[in-house]
């Protein structure tokens, strides 16, 4: 199952209910302002961490570079995909749940 | 594989109708089909022609109208939803004695049994929202 | 329930009248009954308060449309799953909640509950069963 | 006392055009002014005409206009925010090359400017958005 | 100076930034979905119960009567008021605040 | 200045992109300059995000509005107030920021930087002598 959330965690819970409810071994995507989550050193940075542990956690490209995140400023296990990885992602996933 | 889109918010108060753009384009650049693009809440706002954005910016609504065009997309707009926000068709402004409409090109007003369907039909169903 | 019939789940995270998506998520959950698809609700978050009893928006001007959450049972949609920990976070119990039911045609038309208040773990599984998962 | 009204979201989509409503009546009802109120953002949908909600459901664009008549209120739709969504007058419409307009009665459309001039001119400006 | 806060408390942090900038002896009104922050027994209480201390609290009687939450259900020390006991609010006050 | 100048604070709580309201908050701080008000902005919560150095909106297809800010010095906006613990609490810090600068013209145009980080206490009282407060 592909999960995306497209919400900042510094603003709305959307990642932390996400995180509650996503089956360890789920896809995990970072959109929008959601994208924000994977900065390191972070107040997010120990729960993204410990997510990428039992997801994978993806964060899209386009949306880092809109906001002027570096890869390098990534947490690390984060990956990074553009949007045809996004559709790829959802292609291969039995379904998805967007968490607005 | 077939994608159902489900476009929740209007044009530039949110990237909602910005990300649904872009991931219907690459999936259609990678081969998949798009069964319909529904636009429900605030999303009809995507369905108007009355839009002039900044000359810089881009324009979304026509975005959506090229994007029909090329690939023969249906574009739905909700008619429950569209009744309260204002948009309207030819039909629908005759029928509640509007004079005027402003859907755009490539657009159609249905109901929101066209959503169960396309959920029904499509192999994945994507929601973009706030 | 046709054999084709694909697995819906609306899943409700937000509360009613601050914004319009549980009024017209509502809406399309009593349109898509008529499909004749397998339909559940989730109620997590601030979802769950759109089930809190004894709604009156009578001095807001607005639509009170927690009256329609009654005749979900008729539509058939009798799969109501309120996520345990999201209704204790916000100092409700089930007594707070709206008592939902539906007729068991199965069962001589017994009175049943449509509310299911579940854990953490039972609505994970819920999910990964669905086919079609719209988010309000 | 002197208010300003500014209001953020279009309506129904969110409670901010009802909480401005009925801030503003209770305002006026205790015998308050109200300088003006400003449509910004989505807002500006609060002054489309071509609404038609369920008739069981409150008409927010009807609501503003009524409450404009009765106390003379001077109800401002942002010039560029309207042309980003699609509110145009019969001025707007021509300057754009539209084939229609969509303003309800009671609104008109300015600049940006009218909200700065609501905020000197006010005792307290209240905004109401999401 | 009057704050208004008009989101869940569940959902976004709005309730949390007005409580760390809004000076002691600020009148902090609750309006639409920030009722929900007025809750006794929920995860809210002790963060709002400590803000009475600090500031008087309001909330919106018509939000909270449409929401279906009764007065006997409210925090102690918040006030109820109606949509003219905004306007009081907000013209008693120097200055309002909106954290939307 | 004149001398019936109000102080106008407007106060960014959200990042840009994912929503309006950072472009067009923007737009009206520049309208705003024109009217010879007492003008400063604040960034808090996630509108710290607006100032982030290297946007690039290239691959999304949303328009790029972040030089505006750095125009703001030319129309005398010259007080940008970032709250510290924002920053703070998202791994950023001054470095992550675009360098605006203006002009000063009571000090022999001397260019200084209109960023100032400020902790909770300063931003409370900055906020207290306001005349008039918009939220973006």
């Amino acid at each position: 199952m592909l999960h995306t959330i497209n919400k900042s965690p510094f603003e709305k819970n959307s990642l932390g209910t996400c995180l509650r409810l996503a089956k360890p071994g789920s896809d995990i995507l970072l959109i929008e302002d959601g994208v924000y989550s994977v900065i390191k050193g972070s107040a997010m940075e120990s729960k993204v961490r410990e997510a990428t542990k039992e997801h994978t956690v993806y964060a899209l490209g386009p949306d880092l570079k809109a906001r002027g995140i570096e890869e390098n400023r990534l947490i690390e296990g984060v990956k990074v995909v553009g949007y045809d990885g996004f559709v790829e992602l959802a292609a291969d996933n039995d379904r998805v749940q967007s968490w607005l | 594989m077939k994608f159902g889109i489900l476009v929740n918010e209007g044009p530039y108060q949110h990237q909602a109708a910005d990300t649904a753009l872009n991931f219907t384009k690459a999936a259609l650049q990678k081969g998949h089909e798009i069964e319909r693009v529904f636009f429900y809440h605030d999303g009809v706002n995507n369905g108007t022609r009355l839009t002039t954005p900044p000359q810089d910016d881009r324009n979304i609504v026509k975005l959506w109208g090229e994007l029909a065009k090329e690939h023969d997309l249906d574009l739905v707009v909700c008619v429950a939803a569209a009744q309260r926000r204002g948009i309207v068709d030819q039909d629908e402004a005759k029928r509640h004695g509007k004079n005027a409409d402003n859907i755009a090109d490539g657009f159609r007003i249905s109901g929101l049994g066209q959503l169960i369907e396309m959920g029904i039909k499509s192999d994945r169903l994507m929601v973009f929202g706030d | 329930m046709g054999n084709g019939a694909k697995k819906f789940m609306y899943v409700n995270r937000r509360a009613p009248y601050g914004t319009i998506y549980a009024l017209e998520g509502l809406e399309v959950v009593l349109i898509g009954a008529a499909f004749d698809q397998d339909v559940s609700m989730a109620f997590v978050d601030d979802g769950v308060f759109q089930l809190k009893k004894g709604q009156d928006t009578g001095e807001s001007n607005m639509k009170n449309f927690s009256p329609t959450y009654h005749a979900l049972g008729d539509y058939e949609v009798t799969k109501l799953y309120v996520d345990r920990e999201s209704l204790g976070e916000r100092g409700l119990s089930q007594d707070d909640l709206m008592e939902l039911t539906y007729e068991d045609e199965d069962d001589d038309y017994k009175e049943k509950p449509s509310i299911r208040i579940v854990d953490r773990k039972e609505l994970m599984k819920l999910m990964e069963e669905q086919d079609v998962i719209l988010n309000f």
